[in-house]
């Protein structure tokens, strides 16, 4: 970021700002989904995008998600680039099969002949008390599959620099927001920039344990981190993956190194998920490095419930990590 | 008291809401029926009112869609079917759980995510469930519960033919959102229940918007609907949702045939929400003219109108029974409040009928144990 | 030589298959176009026969449907478009790469999984992409391919107005199974091009089956195909997929009028299927007498037997072209043969267009690259 | 096993006694699916049933896999038992909704009041130069998902075993099948018997290497078990897990504890995946029994390819089982 100061906006702005900027500057792209248009959204990330650009590129559609992402899909074989949005990436289920199937696999099966440039996005997560078919983390469903990239900013600043470079990317990309997220400020520059994918951010340095996150929980992480380092002397490095598809093991294996502990924040389900993925690779990379084993903290195997006393139990939270991280100190 | 009413082509309404100012009540059904008809949608009026207003006040959470409008259809619905005969919506669906005869207590402690609701409070707004009255959800994904629903058609189906030897007796409702119309789920359900002459009927409950989009501008021959059964070779009728003696008698009759006969049918429930989508909903999408229009057919208004010219309720009586409800709503709304919350140790129960690792069985919901004594 | 014929109105066609026994040239075709069809037709079927050889010799891996049978309809139907306009399919693919002009060389080739196919032998059989012929595959998820499709005419639209600000210009066909008629995605699909007005056409191969399902069995409405495009508010034609000149002449117009109207149609295309479902099939769900029905009505001997009574053809140019075409086949086995295997480096090859960690980037097929020389 | 001499049934007969014993036995238990009644089954598993038990209760559906899903779903929570065989597995996609969002959730989202207790089997996995489209893994994608119970038998006599279990479990079961694996033969005694599920089963025991999978590539592993002990004196202990969710870590630890060393084999891709959540469980649970990280053998990491070679080369291997070991084992 620039040294100068620098304006505050919404996550959602920051969003917006991307997709925007990008239809300016290239007239293939193009916005896709329900409630996308005369809505303006139904979180409001695409407010104004209609008066903008017209119903020709700003497209209200019905609720027919396989449809519309597979509509996605052949219209960025014929080389344009769309912006399909999930209203909620539990919605993508019954997409399932397009963008499962098609987005990722069309180059490879037609030998090179036809890329699928598309980003999917929406938001993933749980969105605070939305129940078990609405509180979906598709990451780690979704992340199993090669050809896609997969991004998950956890700040509006990372949230317009990534999705700028989704949308110029050849390749799918599932591009994972948060509704807890949308209103959160943040600092982003008026000039243009990028970020490119595969390359974590460290949030804070720390020479005791890393903790490596992504998305909403890395805020979670720091929350942690604070009351570690005032309550428990224990100083963590946080890292912020920001893009699980390419993964930045590099900067993860690094910090493990130097701090011989993890703990690895994972928003989904622990079992074939993203955290045991990591969890998994920095035992592998870090064998001889690592005084404990990789600790997890991930939402509890069970399906969402609604209450918000049972829902706020089972994400995961500051006081989880906390403990994971006072466990893997052999603090506990 | 009653009288026969000359039965009115439901397909010959265009103009629903406001569109029959006035009529008679329905031929062989007690007075006291109908009474009962129309306090289950001063109920849910009352209940959906007080819902908003808890909503506001933060005692409810997450996605919460009322009924406000729509109370014949359910309510017309229902008492066009017996109660073993099962029923299936989405998630706009406390009318339904209220008119199927669940309490206003179960219900609204469900929103308020405690342990005396329906679901334990683990499932919300839009998971209304209740077994001992045959509803089976409240489901949240459009659609979806179209493909259950000509399950619970082929169960019933299977249960009274291949397992008890007799014939199929019951039919099944499957209520569905204008939305839902252009989810693919809802054509293979549809050309299933067609293929295996399952006794289901798809409610379309019309009432013009999925969110903020307009029927015409998600769904192509919004303008006639009946092609959409067409299309699988079954029947459709389109209903005066707005109505409560339309949506019973025309539901009735066609319930029956779809019943006697084991096939699906397909209804074009014309209604209206008067609320918006959900709770944050400026409903820019629509002019205040056209919600003036519909709420000037309220289908509560309009039954009260006919019960009073019928002589079976008076002003007093009806002024009587919305204290009632009044009263039975704000019971509802302070047991949720000290209904408790669900323990933590709920946080691994339901989640598999056998116990192994963290996981603690399940158990049935005080509801129904209530029930069973 | 050629000389106007009355129309037949396609949709009064219901025993397909032989029901046309002679008929004369399209008007308006020069001889030799048609000639050009023919000895397409007769190049796939030959095609195809040696694909099954090579299937049981195990050159040939996978599952493998083969066209034979259904020749007329993409020759057909590719004589009744332009070269840039779209193009998809499902698995039985072979006949629309051959039609759309893929040399049989890497055609042959993908399915021997030589690096010199269309896909560099990593798509096989179900998947014959071909950009230079727009064609967009090849795909083996039954009915997914619809919802590309729409994509793929919505893609020609936007480029064609909104980038280039002229009018939609080209119209995309969208060929699927009678199987495909029954997936979710298709109703999506469908709804989609008729609200957004988009000029794709949904081809039914209709050979009557899936597999071993029987349509009426798996199909509501199968004696009447045109109420699954009603309830979309869109055109439906019925074609006599058997008769190479009534695809021909049926799909032009039909292509015409979606093309001018920017508007989407179906066609309920009556084929027949003379083999079984793929490699591995006894054909027990019908009869001998119902595949000798339809082979009585062979499109390539209908064909041959216009083109020869016309004049257009001798017996003996119908001989030599048959053994050119069976030359150009063992040709393209021979060929297909001697194209290497993919190297192991192509494994993380074509993975992703950018090349990062063990992914190496893509790059074209060399089909497409000796086309660009 | 019984002791006494035992007859030899293909893995399909295996599927078709445990399905028609518990059709006998239960009239609630019926099969549906596509061409599994008048076609005897694409791949013969339900050959006769139509004959025995009638087209009422052998269900042939058209390719409407969400829709076919759902009313199993229905029909289960009605308190029948279905059977929903896909195809393939592959073909499963297109009911990511009903199976994901639908089955494993109606207990908890009910609080109790409709179980679902429904078996969806199918072919799992690569079948034989069948593409990308249709060569899916779904272990790792789907068992991520609590609420669901997954079963993947790697013989005959576990197939009829854990199918009557299955079919039995009030529960929804994922079954996964092998198209490569009907035709194999294999003991299966007379006499009922049933295979309580989360109980791994001990393939061959050693003292150098424990090597955990689940499925066809079990078969794999003793294959490179054998080699390795005839070329480089290295005993393996193989576990064929049987079950993955639940999963018996118990046995998986025990075994590594005492061989100090683990190698995971997982027929799909590695991101998120049984093979991670497996490695990352054995990194947690023997942390300080482990000489070397847990080494796993997976799928390559791109999607299906048709050409022979390069599909044999993508697969899971004995040869590159074996020298995931030499490695365990610090002799690569
Ligand atoms: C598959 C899916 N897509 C999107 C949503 C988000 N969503 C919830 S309700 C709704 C509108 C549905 O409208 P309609 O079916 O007409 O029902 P109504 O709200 O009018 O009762 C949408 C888009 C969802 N729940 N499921
Ligand atoms: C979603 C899905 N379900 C099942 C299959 C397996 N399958 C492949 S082809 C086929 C039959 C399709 O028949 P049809 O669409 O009529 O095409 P045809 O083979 O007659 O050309 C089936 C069931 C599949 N490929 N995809
Ligand atoms: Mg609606
Ligand atoms: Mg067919």
């Amino acid at each position: 970021m620039s040294a100068t100061a620098v304006r505050e906006i919404e996550f959602r702005d920051a969003l917006r700002e991307a997709m925007s900027e990008e239809m300016r500057r290239d007239p293939k792209v193009f916005l896709l989904g329900e409630e996308v248009a005369e809505y303006d959204g139904a979180y409001k990330v695409s407010k104004g995008m209609l008066a903008e650009f017209g119903p020709r590129r700003i497209i209200d559609t019905p609720i027919s998600e396989n449809g519309f992402a597979g509509l996605g899909i052949g219209a960025a074989m014929m080389g344009l680039r769309p912006i399909v949005e999930f209203m909620s990436w539990s919605f993508s289920l019954v997409a399932a099969d397009q963008i499962l199937n098609n987005a990722p696999k069309m180059l490879y099966m037609s030998g090179g002949q036809f890329g699928c440039p598309i980003v999917f996005r929406g938001n993933d997560g749980a969105g605070g008390q939305l129940g078990s078919t609405h509180s979906w983390c598709v990451e780690s469903l979704y992340a199993n599959v090669p050809g896609l990239k997969m991004a998950i900013p956890s700040n509006p600043y990372d949230a317009k620099g990534l999705l700028k470079t989704a949308i110029r990317d050849a390749d799918p990309v599932f591009f994972l927001e948060s509704e807890r997220m949308l209103s959160m400020k943040g600092e982003v520059p008026e000039e243009e920039y990028l970020i490119p994918f595969g390359q974590a951010a460290i949030r804070r340095t720390g020479e005791d344990c890393t903790i490596v996150s992504f998305g909403r929980p890395v805020h979670f992480a720091m929350e942690a981190a604070e009351t570690l380092a005032a309550e428990d002397g224990i100083e963590c490095e946080v890292i912020d993956g920001r893009t699980i598809r390419p993964l930045d093991l590099d900067t993860i294996v690094a910090s493990v190194r130097k701090t011989n502990r993890c703990v690895v924040v994972d928003q989904s389900w622990s079992f074939a998920s993203v955290g045991s993925e990591v969890a998994a690779q920095i035992s592998e990379h870090c064998f001889d490095d690592l005084d404990n084993h990789v600790h997890r903290v991930h939402a509890d195997d069970v399906p969402a419930p609604y209450a918000s006393n049972l829902e706020q139990e089972m994400l995961p939270n500051p006081r989880k990590i906390r403990s994971a991280v006072l466990s893997a100190c052999y603090r506990a | 008291m009653t009288k026969t009413i000359p039965t009115i082509s439901s397909t010959s309404i265009r103009s629903h809401g406001g569109a029959r100012a006035s009529r008679s009540l329905p031929a062989g059904v007690p007075p006291d029926t109908i009474v009962k008809w129309f306090r289950d949608m001063l109920l849910i009026r009352e209940f959906e009112v007080r819902t908003m207003q808890a909503y506001q006040e933060k005692k409810i959470g997450g996605f919460c869609h009322v009924y406000i409008g729509q109370e014949a259809v359910a309510v017309g619905c229902t008492a066009a079917i017996r109660p073993d005969d099962p029923m299936i919506t989405a998630y706009r669906d406390h009318g339904h759980a209220l008119a199927r005869g669940m309490s206003s207590r179960h219900c609204m402690a469900e929103m308020f995510g405690k342990i005396g609701g329906c679901a334990k409070g683990k499932g919300g707004s839009m998971h209304m469930f209740d077994r001992a009255n045959n509803l089976f959800g409240g489901h949240g994904i459009v659609g979806a519960q179209t493909a259950v629903g000509t399950g619970l058609a082929f169960a019933t189906k299977y249960e009274d033919e291949v397992i008890n030897g007799g014939r199929s007796d019951r039919v099944t409702l499957c209520f569905l959102g204008d939305g839902a119309l252009n989810q693919g789920v809802l054509h293979e359900a549809m050309n299933l229940a067609g293929l295996f002459d399952l006794p289901v009927i798809f409610v379309v409950e019309n009432n013009g918007y999925s969110m903020g989009t307009a029927i015409e501008r998600g769904t192509t021959m919004a303008h006639d609907l009946s092609v959409k059964a067409a299309a699988y070779g079954f029947d459709a009728i389109e209903v005066d949702g707005m109505d409560l003696i339309a949506v019973y008698e025309d539901m009735k009759a066609f319930c029956d045939s779809c019943r006697a006969a084991s096939r699906p049918g397909f209804v074009d429930m014309k209604t209206y929400r008067y609320k918006g989508h959900s709770m944050s909903d400026p409903r820019k999408y629509r002019t205040r003219e056209e919600e003036e229009h519909f709420e000037s057919g309220d289908p509560i208004g309009k039954l009260r109108d006919v019960l009073l010219s019928a002589g079976v309720l008076d002003e007093a009586a009806v002024a009587a029974m919305q204290k009632e409800v009044r009263a039975e709503v704000k019971d509802a709304l302070q047991w949720s409040e000290e209904s408790p919350a669900p323990g933590i140790d709920e946080l691994y129960h339901d989640v598999y009928v056998e116990r192994w690792g963290p996981y603690t069985g399940t158990s049935l919901p005080e509801m129904l144990r209530e029930e069973k004594r």
